[in-house]
């Protein structure tokens, strides 16, 4: 989207909003490799640890793997673009351009980026919804088949390369002004404006500073808590749930029932399938039901060729290291070394 | 939105003084006076009419923590050494202060200064009902509506316990409840106190010795104050609430 | 001096909306209502409480009231109180750093509420990232309006000089403000979208929530709500209030402004029931639309 | 007095408030029964109870039905003879379903082929091994449903019950209710107790129908000991259930609307309802109506100065209460929470065999006062209040109408109370007999059920709230809907868990 700004900009002649949007782009690219890669990371030790990648299964991991909990909701926040992390950064830069087109531009750009910038807002609560209701049901509440083994925190380092990724994120949400200034000269092959002469990077000194604020402030009122409760009574005690003493993990949300509110909202576009079955009877003996909303470009488009290729990987796969993690950390590695390569 | 504000109009304000001092209806049976020297020797007339056995004689002696206030002892009496009162103040901060005698009752006292300046001007309740007839659960409600209006006071019915400053207990605590009161008083922060509204949560009521209930609140609540009635009327609710509060002076009645 | 009096404002006041919202409910009522500095009282209260924390819950629990207390007080520093106080921060696209922030609030509060692994607080979490997903586009919007309105993409400068923008584009202004409002009260939790008075686990949206938060993480946030209640206020006010003074004169009449705005948002509570809890995405829906006439309004004027 | 009049050999009827001697009642064989059920769900008869009943050796369940077409109630009952077990008659006529579990629960007889046999109240021994063995829920299958617990204390302040909701996203597949937490052994106090406590236990089995418990409780003492009542204090017995009535209708109405969140209404109504409350307080010194009625009679008069009081009162704010259901059921935003919202079919209705306003407002015409009338309202008529559609806005309207008919008769009776005594003392209760009194509470028939020994002494006390007919329609209207609506639609029934757990 940024790019596309950029270019609609650059061809209306308005290289100061083509500079934020390409910034923008490329600052995404590497954002998505930095907290996918995390994500990637610690659903790796998810599934390492618990044997399982059913959402529907897990649950309460976060107190047996906090630090895998704490870098995946690192991740999580970064993918939903929430400050202070690396993810507000890029995409504040692509708003900056989309606010500029909407500013500046002539009328059809202009309505486009009206356009752009509501779906933008609406893929951005969307992804937050997302990646809360992935968090919550991995990480958060009470395990949901405990008969399954005890999962334990992944080795240290597994924990180490997701850090890294973390601290990666969390970095360049509190520095990404500097970064920026990295990334002047890449933008100026396609722009012909630095993006210092654009009004972003002292915004973005600003985001930055604030971002660090804010981290700033929920740690002074993480103290300010502590020190309140330091000589009262704090209790621990099961949640409260209606007083009932019999709770099971069944009774918690499950990612699919958190999610069936916003289906039902999309529903014209996402046709979900359901299969329910058990009958109406006064006195049901069984009852279920399911449902699911297939792809539809999976479901009309690549379906048949996925078949086929699937079959094929699964051989290529044979010959790979087994971890993972170490695989993504190699690319990882590489494409900062890239990075500092170009901008150095 | 016509029919709106000409139906508020007519509503008027409906809230009612606090204390209240107009008389509450003729046949209101508030806070009984007892006059043991009337007695009879050998007269038991009171004790035999009285359905939860509340009363002692010899001397007379009435407890008002099993009172129903029914009226039963007052019209058996020949001699009229029990009368119901037009008081509606009927609560208590102990057990012992609930069984009257000829006396002036000992009506409730404040909590400790530290207790009345952390609650004074906000206080949440939990309220649970635990075999609560639904009769002592109704004047709770009726608290909180225009009338008695208990919000004005900053004293508010929360939902969940966590959020809770106390616990209101009704019903003599049935078994099949213990469990979840416990559950309840254990998610309150400290501090936090305990408030037992009818004869059900303080003796059992009509239900004492029911072989599916306790005879009231159990003793692992510690009990700051003690409504009596059957149920307590709202105007008894909210002496006791605010005398609790330090927000009504006088232990003893007819202030 | 003038960014202390800001502070000042922003940290202070905001109780006090909420006090006056009950007091124009009791009117309606009949009924005395609650003190006016009854918020006040419980925060004082909660601070000095103690806690207890559900065994199920993790440091993500503890970390909701904090994260989300703090993004909202940053976000306070972005937005201007009224034409006299301008904001402490002001860059341009602060606006996006604010809808953010308060976006990161949200995700903290879910994220808390998901922890204590309940089904009510599950389903509040539910509705809460559901509605706020259909409330983001008509925020954004409306911020997209203004931005073409005023020629300026911070909100201090958005929000100085409405008299001019009303002067061009009164209808589309007067649009702004219903989708503004609707959205303030879905995202403040009011009715018709949520009912802060009526206790029931099963129809909560953001109340639910905090069923388990207890002492002083309950009292960050029932300010944090309260201070929310103010931010999206101060929009809607300045919209509302765009007469130009001096300084004292641009900060009564902010004030005056959100007193005013807490009795409306009072007489609507008093006058409707709540939505259904489907109808709820068609209403938000609709301030989306509201919100993209404004936008075609404006647009057409500015291109005229 | 009346003895059975034999009508046909299979049962025998006896009217509303009458005792029959427990020979009178036909011992049939237990393969009677399935025809003897059959034949009751045919001709629409209400089911009282299904009870067991021990006599030495020997064990029956007793059947006991009322007929609205012609007023009668009838016994009959059925032998176990071996196993202690019957082919359960639920299958066929739903109405059965709570009774059959009920007796499973007590005596161990067991129900052959009952579709959901398992306890009916919770029980102490129960709470260690939580709901696993004894208390199975009902799972709804497949990944994405969960299961929301709500209960035993609820966020209001309400009494406790358990409710497990199958749910999918915001949408109810399935509502299973537990209740019992509320067990505090009435039924066994109101055989063991003095008469004292009996009467006061009476008044606390559901606190909000205080007068119709205790009514029905007087109603039974008195037919056994065959007291006639003096008509003064048959009218002051039905001035008392009509207040009662009225208090708690409207007090429903604003708690709906509190419900949605419509807060006029919920100030009005709620004000409205205390206002007949304090009537009830004028009569009786409390307002919730105890300790008014007594065997055989009354206790308070309402003598011309407080005649003229409560009819002043009535003037005032009857004219207050209309404008404020003008202006609820004028609300458009209250009038679309309200409709369509937690339908119950009428058929449904009749087959689960709900009573009171929760079958009035389904189109199913039953009402005690005039099916199977008793004291005041052998001579005063109230016409019955019914609605179309089973859905909350047609309860709404039941309850309304109802408020003003009950209106309109508490006038009357207080204009033109008969002369005459309070009070008749009962005497001495018929020995092995049998008693039935039906009272149409605000939440439909309360049923008192007295058997007495061969002393006279009371063997058995068994109390039917109408609760425990209608708890299931909460089940039927919350299915496929939406969890939020949920609270809604167990407001607009407003059942009472205190009554059916005794």
């Amino acid at each position: 989207m940024g790019a596309g700004v950029g270019l609609v900009a650059l061809s209306t002649g308005h290289p100061a909003v083509a500079a934020l949007g390409f910034a923008g782009a490329l600052l995404h690219v590497t954002n998505h490799a930095l907290f996918k890669s995390l994500l990637f990371l610690a659903a790796g030790a998810v599934g390492k640890a618990s044997g399982t990648l059913q959402i529907d299964r897990l649950g309460g991991l976060a107190r047996r793997m906090p630090r895998t909990a704490l870098c995946f909701t690192v991740g999580a926040a970064a993918i939903s673009g929430l400050p202070p992390l690396n993810g507000f950064v890029s995409e504040f830069l692509v708003y900056l351009a989309l606010l500029g087109a909407i500013v500046s531009l002539p009328v059809v750009p202009q309505s486009a980026a009206v356009l752009a910038f509501a779906v933008l807002a609406c893929v951005g609560g969307l992804a937050s919804a997302c990646f809360a209701k992935a968090t919550g049901a991995i990480f958060l509440g009470a395990r949901r088949s405990p008969e399954e083994a005890v999962p334990q925190e992944v080795p240290a380092e597994m924990q180490l390369s997701m850090g890294v990724l973390a601290a990666a994120c969390l970095g360049i949400g509190l520095a990404g002004s500097t970064l920026i200034a990295g990334l002047d000269p890449v933008v100026r092959q396609f722009s012909a404006v630095s993006l210092r002469e654009t009004a972003a990077l002292g915004g973005l000194t600003l985001v930055g500073a604030l971002s660090a604020a804010l981290v700033g402030a929920a740690f002074a009122a993480w103290l300010s808590v502590r020190w309140l409760l330091r000589r009262r009574t704090v209790k621990t005690g099961p949640t409260w749930v209606c007083g009932y003493p019999a709770v099971q993990p069944s009774m918690q949300t499950t990612a699919s029932s958190f999610a069936q509110p916003l289906i039902l909202v999309f529903k014209n576009i996402l046709l979900p399938v359901r299969h329910q079955s058990g009958s109406s009877a006064a006195f049901p003996a069984a009852l279920a039901v399911e449902e699911h909303c297939p792809d539809p470009i999976e479901r009309f488009l690549l379906g048949p060729g996925v078949t086929g290729g699937a079959v094929a990987f699964s051989v290529a796969r044979q010959a790979q290291p087994k971890r993972v993690q170490s695989y993504v950390l190699a690319i990882f590695i590489t494409l900062v070394g890239l990075l500092w390569w170009r901008l150095g | 939105m016509l029919q709106l504000f000409k139906t508020r109009f007519e509503q008027g304000k409906a809230t009612v003084a606090f204390p209240f001092v107009e008389k509450l209806a003729e046949r209101f049976r508030g806070l009984p006076r007892l006059l043991p020297n009337l007695c009879k020797d050998g007269c038991r007339a009171c004790a035999d009419a009285c359905p939860t056995e509340a009363i002692r004689l010899a001397p007379l002696r009435l407890d008002l923590g099993a009172c129903l206030f029914c009226g039963l002892c007052e019209e058996a009496c020949p001699e009229g050494a029990i009368r119901f009162g037009e008081e509606y103040e009927t609560s208590f901060r102990t057990r012992e202060a609930m069984v009257l005698d000829g006396a002036e009752a000992r009506l409730a006292t404040a909590l400790d200064a530290r207790m009345r300046s952390l609650f004074g001007r906000s206080l949440k309740l939990r309220s649970v009902a635990a075999g609560d007839c639904s009769g002592c659960a109704a004047e709770l409600t009726a608290l909180g509506n225009v009338v008695f209006d208990l919000g004005r006071f900053g004293i508010q019915f929360v939902a969940s316990p966590r959020h809770a400053d106390g616990l209101v207990i009704s019903g003599p605590v049935t078994a099949n409840m213990r469990a979840a009161l416990k559950l309840a008083y254990d998610a309150m922060p400290a501090p936090k106190i305990v408030i037992a509204v009818g004869a059900c949560a303080i003796s059992g009521g009509p239900f004492r010795g029911s072989p599916a209930a306790s005879d009231g609140v159990p003793p692992d609540f510690p009990v700051d104050l003690y409504v009596a009635g059957c149920p307590p009327h709202p105007l008894a609710l909210l002496d006791g609430l605010l005398r609790l509060l330090g927000r009504i002076e006088g232990a003893t009645n007819g202030a | 001096m003038r960014a202390a009096l800001h502070l000042l404002l922003f940290l202070v006041f905001p109780p006090l909306l909420m006090g006056v919202i009950n007091r124009v409910k009791a009117a309606f009522a009949g009924r005395r209502g609650p003190p006016v500095l009854q918020l006040y009282f419980d925060l004082w209260k909660l601070l000095r409480k103690g806690a207890v924390y559900s065994t199920t819950t993790t440091w993500i629990f503890r970390a909701g009231p904090v994260v989300s207390l703090a993004a909202t007080l940053v976000a306070g520093l972005l937005m201007p109180l009224g034409g006299g106080l301008p904001a402490p921060f002001a860059f341009p696209g602060d606006v996006i750093l604010f809808a953010y922030l308060l976006a990161t609030a949200r995700f903290a509060t879910v994220l808390a509420a998901l922890d204590t692994g309940s089904s009510f607080e599950g389903m509040g979490a539910s509705r809460e990232v559901t509605f706020s997903a259909l409330a983001e586009p008509a925020l954004f919007l409306s911020i997209a309006a203004l931005a073409l309105a005023r020629q300026s993409i911070s909100w201090t400068s958005i929000l100085s000089g409405q008299m001019a923008a009303w002067h061009l584009f009164g209808p589309a202004m007067a649009m702004l403000i219903g989708a503004l409002v609707l959205v303030a009260l879905a995202e403040n939790s009011r009715i018709p979208f949520d009912d802060p008075t009526t206790h029931l686990e099963l129809t909560m949206v953001h109340e639910v929530m905090i069923l388990d938060h207890s002492g002083p993480d309950l009292a960050m946030i029932l300010y944090g709500a309260s201070l929310k209640l103010f931010l999206l206020g101060a929009i809607v006010v300045r919209l509302a209030f765009p007469f130009e003074a001096s300084v004292p004169g641009h900060v009564a009449l902010f004030v005056a402004g959100l007193l005013v705005y807490a009795v409306v948002m009072g007489v609507i509570e008093s006058t409707f029931a709540r939505l259904r809890m489907d109808r709820i995405p068609q209403i938000l829906i609709a301030a989306s639309v509201f919100a993209a006439l404004a936008v075609a309004v404006i647009l057409v004027r500015v291109n005229a | 007095m009346s003895a059975g009049i034999p009508k046909a050999a299979a049962e025998c009827a006896f009217p509303n408030g009458g005792a029959v001697s427990l020979e009178s009642v036909p011992a049939l064989p237990l393969s009677a029964l399935t025809a003897a059920a059959t034949e009751a769900r045919d001709r629409q008869k209400g089911l009282i109870a299904l009870l067991p009943l021990v006599e030495g050796a020997a064990s029956r369940l007793l059947l006991l039905l009322s007929d609205p077409s012609n007023g009668h109630l009838s016994a009959s009952s059925f032998r176990l003879e071996g196993a202690k077990e019957w082919p359960s008659i639920t299958p066929f006529w739903s109405a059965a379903h709570l009774f059959e579990r009920e007796i499973f629960e007590r005596t161990g007889w067991k129900p052959i082929g009952h579709p959901w046999l398992k306890a009916v109240r919770r029980h102490r021994e129960l709470e260690a091994d939580g709901d696993a063995p004894a208390h199975p829920f009902l799972r709804a299958e497949g990944e994405g449903v969960h299961e929301v617990a709500v209960g035993p204390i609820h966020a209001g302040i309400i009494e406790p019950g358990h409710f497990r909701l199958q749910c999918f996203g915001e949408e109810v597949l399935h509502l299973e209710i537990q209740l019992g937490y509320q067990h505090r052994a009435a039924e066994h106090l109101l055989e063991t107790g003095t008469p004292a406590r009996r009467l006061a236990v009476a008044e606390s089995i559901a606190g909000d129908s205080a007068v119709g418990h205790v009514l029905a409780y007087c109603t039974a003492l008195e037919g056994l000991a065959g007291t006639k009542v003096p008509l003064r204090a048959q009218a002051i017995r039905g001035v008392a259930l009509e207040l009662e009535r009225i208090a708690n209708h409207v007090g429903d109405l604003g708690a709906l609307c509190n419900d949605v969140g419509f807060l006029p209404g919920a100030a009005y109504f709620g004000r409205m309802r205390g206002n007949f409350l304090n009537l009830l307080l004028e009569i009786s010194g409390s307002r919730f109506g105890r300790s008014l009625i007594v065997p055989g009679g009354v206790r308070f008069d309402i003598p011309p100065d407080l005649q003229a009081r409560l009819l002043g009162t009535l003037d005032r704010d009857e004219p207050q209460l209309e404008d404020m259901a003008k202006l609820v059921f004028s609300t458009p935003s209250v009038l679309s929470r309200f409709e369509g919202t937690g339908t119950i079919k009428s058929a449904a209705a009749v087959e689960f065999g709900f009573v009171g306003p929760t079958a009035r407002a389904c189109g199913v015409p039953r009402d005690v006062r005039s099916d199977h009338p008793s004291g005041v309202f052998q001579f005063s008529h109230i016409p019955v209040a019914v609605a179309e559609g089973g859905d909350v806005m047609a309860r709404a309207t039941v309850r309304w109408l109802e408020v003003l008919r009950s209106l309109r008769f508490v006038r009357e009776q207080l204009e033109s109370l008969p002369a005459g005594a309070l009070r008749r003392e009962p005497g001495a209760p018929r020995r092995s007999a049998l008693t039935v009194a039906l009272v149409e509470g605000w939440r439909g028939a309360i049923a008192h059920v007295v058997i007495t020994d061969e002393q006279g002494a009371v063997a058995r006390h068994k109390v039917i709230d109408p609760s425990f007919h209608n708890w299931f329609a909460v089940t039927l209207a919350v299915r496929r809907a939406q969890v939020s609506d949920f609270p809604l639609c167990n407001k607009s029934f407003n059942l009472s868990y205190a009554g059916h757990d005794l």
